[in-house]
């Protein structure tokens, strides 16, 4: 099979087209040759959830903010919560914190604990990397899947 | 009273209980898997807390999670709604251990009744009919084979830690016994790690009857009359009605006072279901839930009592204002068990919802987290929504209730509503004449 | 009993009306404008006839196209709903004489009624309290100027032949009385073609309450309590609850014998409404509307009886199997009027509906023809749903509506579930005190 | 690969026409080249009826029949009734028709009758025409608006 020459700049330019004019797919060809874009032609909106404004107690600030760690969960550098807990990010309340901003990390090395029925589980980096954002702070309760910080 | 409830349960139970906290004023927590983030209760919820992955062990039976997120969010107490840890012991003490207020019995008689053995020697004594059979497990396949002399054939095999029909086999003679006694225990051994098996009278053609009770702390116990919930398919119930047809007042009363007086002898407090065979004109109790029933709606329906609202009152420590004598049942209440499934073969069929039309009116309930969009997930039970239907009378219940399915819409994936709605057009259950096996004959199961 | 009913209306109450019949084994036909070929009850009925174009005059008022689809479809009784042509009697006359039942009370019983002179004298002389004032349509401004010194001002100065708030108004001495009279006068004229007007007493705090009526061709008459209807907004009524807040067992069953007594001497069947005014502890009676309302829900709610199949059940000629004292009447019922509508300025809000969800769970109903998709015509009514909520208190009843209210989607539109949401945290509705200017108070109109 | 030359003009002026037209896709092809655009129409389907089927008690080929009709009234060519009555194709039972497939008709003609509360009312051609199809019998009960016959 010959080699499929993907023009990135091309799709990128179809995909800026197809959101301006809010189109869900386009296809073109020419001499022999064929492209089609397309974007989520569901036939409803994703994850419509038909809630009330209303229904939530909760402040609108807050939601977003859960939204924002959902977002950043998707990161593909997350370091995300193994379960529901605690989380800390320094061993002892006096004592530095196990990794900063900017730090290198090494494969292994203890990023933060969380910790769940009174034991604390260290979630350890699994490739070396530098730590790029930190999204707890210490003693924050976090959900399962939650993003704790972003490596890079 | 609680100002914070954690519902350790998904689906329509958990929007249930929701619902009651919200009208109790209590604040909610929704705790969930990562398959359930979209779901309509957490949505509604105050707080929600994602514990854990889809499978239901790593979420909705994982203890230290639902624990801690109980801790991380001050709940002070803690519902476990309808299967997963509503019958779990061990989960109840957890909770108390914690501090915090598991929402049904004390955990003795959760373990009590959870052992099958245990909760018919202890039914037996408080003065309540059991199936003739052994009290002991058995050991010895002679002895055995004497007790189901005695008892008379068919008898059946049924494991001890056992439910929803594993490890239950029936021998209708002495050569039967013995087949069926190593079946049974290899199956118990299988499904719940625990080969004890024992005898029992087999009952030919029992319909399935089982008492409604609300007991508080304080000595106070009543009973909210009967469900009929013979219609199974493989010991799952498919459709439930109340009253059960085949009651009359006086049978009712007797029963239902019986009933009380061996709960409040046993000083059981919450919410509980006594489930009785009944066959002939007599009770035979076969086991006790614990817990919330996923049909308590239709006892509502014709008690107008909020069962999960009076559990949580109790759960509380505050008194039953419920008195035996003023306790009125009114009209005829069925409800329809609706599940992602294909009527005709059952296969389940979990998907995304494209269309939901909820049918309205009056004395139509529905009690569904459905709606447009949302998509069923694979990794839990199929049920989701129940249709609740009452009537002044029940010919006027099950007219409302065709109604009431004509208008109903689940699109984009299969349901057992036209299961249900070839149910009621059945003569037999038009006439309210049907036992447990009448549903799978009917099925040609 | 009928064989098939034609449902002369259209929107909530013709799907109200389908259910009932459908209930009943009832065929139905649904009627219909253009405008409204797509919507759910039409789709319901077992047959639907296009009778005209949009404008209500062309369809839901166009007698002839209503009788012709009667004929043509051999519907055997037409059911007039709510508006439109049910309180016309001469509608009334050409039904019977097409051979065919009008669904309601005698068309002279609907001539007396639907003339407020005619209407308040026999009231006066069938006993009942009526609001002081002229019993004849004012001819000398005079005299006019005499009797209202008599009764004492503030007076009101009414239409004969009007209703909603249309050819009213207040003077509040002699010289205003005389500006109130031409205004009256011109509005009645413009609005009913008729300017005769008449006096009345002002009340300035009252609460507008009114007892449900039911009566049989057969001497039979029940009331089926009260409904509080003082929650109003230009003389429409917006919540309405029954039983109300103001009254008590003694005064309810006071007023109900009453009024039943006035029924049965009258020789009234059908439903019906004696609406009345109540101030200090004192009736007046203001009209009777003689047919369903739309606030029927509640009264269902409270006193488990369908008022729909009863009016069907006493048209056809059936005896009522009701009677008085042992009706009970349980808990406390809301309902909220949906309106598509802008909640601050009330400006219509007609358009396509992109999302629709209905709550659910215990005691809450909701009567709509809404669906996802649906387009709400803008040549009707802008009432687009009831949501009905009862609880075993006020109490219960108040925070199951809050919850109802929450889960309640209507997208696409404006409507005035966020006006509902506010009232219901009012201290005063809380405390149920309020009157019919207290709404109006509120919104600062 | 041949650099594909994308017109964004084009598509932008196909987009457009997309909203014009309420089309959901156009597909172009000329001399080897062919292009395609789309859109989604609203996010839900046009006139969706959520009703069970079961709630239908008139079978279904009545209703394919009542589609048809609704199509026909749509046509160009259609007369459609003034009003719900029963349609008489012909002053008398024992008459010939005021019509038949293939008459050349003139403005003003009576077509047809619809009979309404014992009243006849004569459904007149509005232009000279040739009739094409009969959509109704005599007797047969009609529709505010139901096609009764096409002329072109």
């Amino acid at each position: 099979m010959a080699k499929f020459d993907i023009d990135g700049g091309l799709i990128r330019k179809l995909s800026k087209l197809l959101e301006e004019t809010d189109l869900t797919e386009i296809e073109f060809e020419s001499e022999g040759q064929r492209i089609r874009v397309a974007r989520n032609s569901g036939g409803y909106r994703e994850s419509y959830i038909p809630v009330a404004e209303t229904g939530k107690q909760a402040g609108t600030a807050e939601e977003q903010a859960e939204k924002t760690a959902s977002a950043k969960s998707d990161h593909p550098g997350a370091i995300t919560s193994p379960m529901v807990g605690t989380a800390y990010v320094a061993s002892e309340p006096e004592s530095p914190p196990f990794v900063k901003v900017g730090d290198k990390i090494r494969e292994g090395q203890t990023l933060i604990i969380v910790e769940a029925m009174k034991t604390m589980n260290p979630v350890l980096a699994l490739r070396d990397g530098t730590v790029k954002e930190i999204l707890v702070e210490n003693g924050d309760p976090v959900e399962f899947g939650e993003a704790l910080m972003i490596i890079e | 009273m609680f100002e914070k409830i954690l519902i350790a349960n998904r689906g329509e139970i958990a929007l249930r209980i929701h619902r009651a906290c919200r009208e109790m004023g209590i604040h909610t927590v929704a705790v969930h898997s990562t398959a359930d983030a979209d779901a309509m209760h957490v949505r509604l919820a105050d707080e929600s807390v994602c514990i854990g992955a889809a499978p239901s062990k790593d979420s909705y039976l994982n203890i230290p999670a639902i624990l801690t997120a109980a801790n991380i969010t001050n709940a002070d107490a803690i519902h476990p709604g309808v299967g997963f840890l509503s019958e779990n012991a061990h989960f109840a003490d957890m909770v108390s251990e914690h501090g915090i207020t598991f929402i049904g019995p004390s955990a003795e008689h959760m373990r009590l009744m959870g052992d099958k053995i245990s909760a018919k020697a202890k039914i037996k004594e408080l003065g309540l009919p059991v199936v003739p059979g052994t009290d002991e497990a058995i050991t010895d396949i002679d002895e055995a084979l004497v007790t189901a002399k005695s008892i008379g054939y068919p008898v059946l095999v049924k494991a001890s830690g056992g439910g929803g029909g594993k490890g239950m086999k029936v021998a209708r003679s002495s050569e039967g016994l013995r087949s069926a006694i190593s079946l049974a225990k290899a199956e118990a051994k299988a499904h719940f790690g625990n080969d004890e098996v024992y005898l029992e009278k087999f009952l030919s053609n029992p319909r399935h009857i089982e008492i409604q009770i609300l007991a508080d702390q304080h000595g106070n116990v009543v009973h909210l009359a009967e469900r009929d919930c013979s219609l199974q398919r493989r010991h799952q119930k498919v459709l439930e009605e109340a009253p059960s047809p085949a009651l009359n007042a006086a049978t009712r009363d007797k029963i239902g006072a019986k009933v009380v007086k061996a709960i409040r002898k046993l000083g059981y407090y919450g919410v509980g279901t006594i489930e009785f065979l009944y066959e002939n004109g007599k009770f035979y109790f076969i086991e006790m839930n614990t817990r919330l029933q996923v049909e308590h709606p239709i006892t509502e329906m014709i008690s107008g009592i909020d069962l999960v609202r009076e559990q949580i009152r109790v759960a509380a420590g505050a008194k039953l204002d419920l008195v035996q004598k003023k306790l009125q049942f009114s009209g005829h209440a069925i409800e329809c068990r609706i599940n992602a499934e294909s009527p005709e073969t059952f296969i389940p069929s979990p998907g995304r919802i494209t269309d939901y039309h909820a049918p309205g009116g009056l004395d139509v309930r529905v009690d569904s987290g459905l709606y447009s969009g949302y998509e069923v997930p694979s990794h839990y039970d199929s049920m989701i929504a129940k249709l609740i239907v009452r009537g002044r009378s029940r010919n006027e219940c099950l007219m409302r209730l065709r109604r009431a399915l004509e208008e109903f819409v689940i699109g984009g994936i299969e349901t057992t509503i036209p299961l249900h709605q070839r149910l009621i057009t059945e003569p037999d259950f038009i006439n309210g004449d049907y036992d447990i096996h009448w549903l799978e004959n009917l099925l040609g199961i």
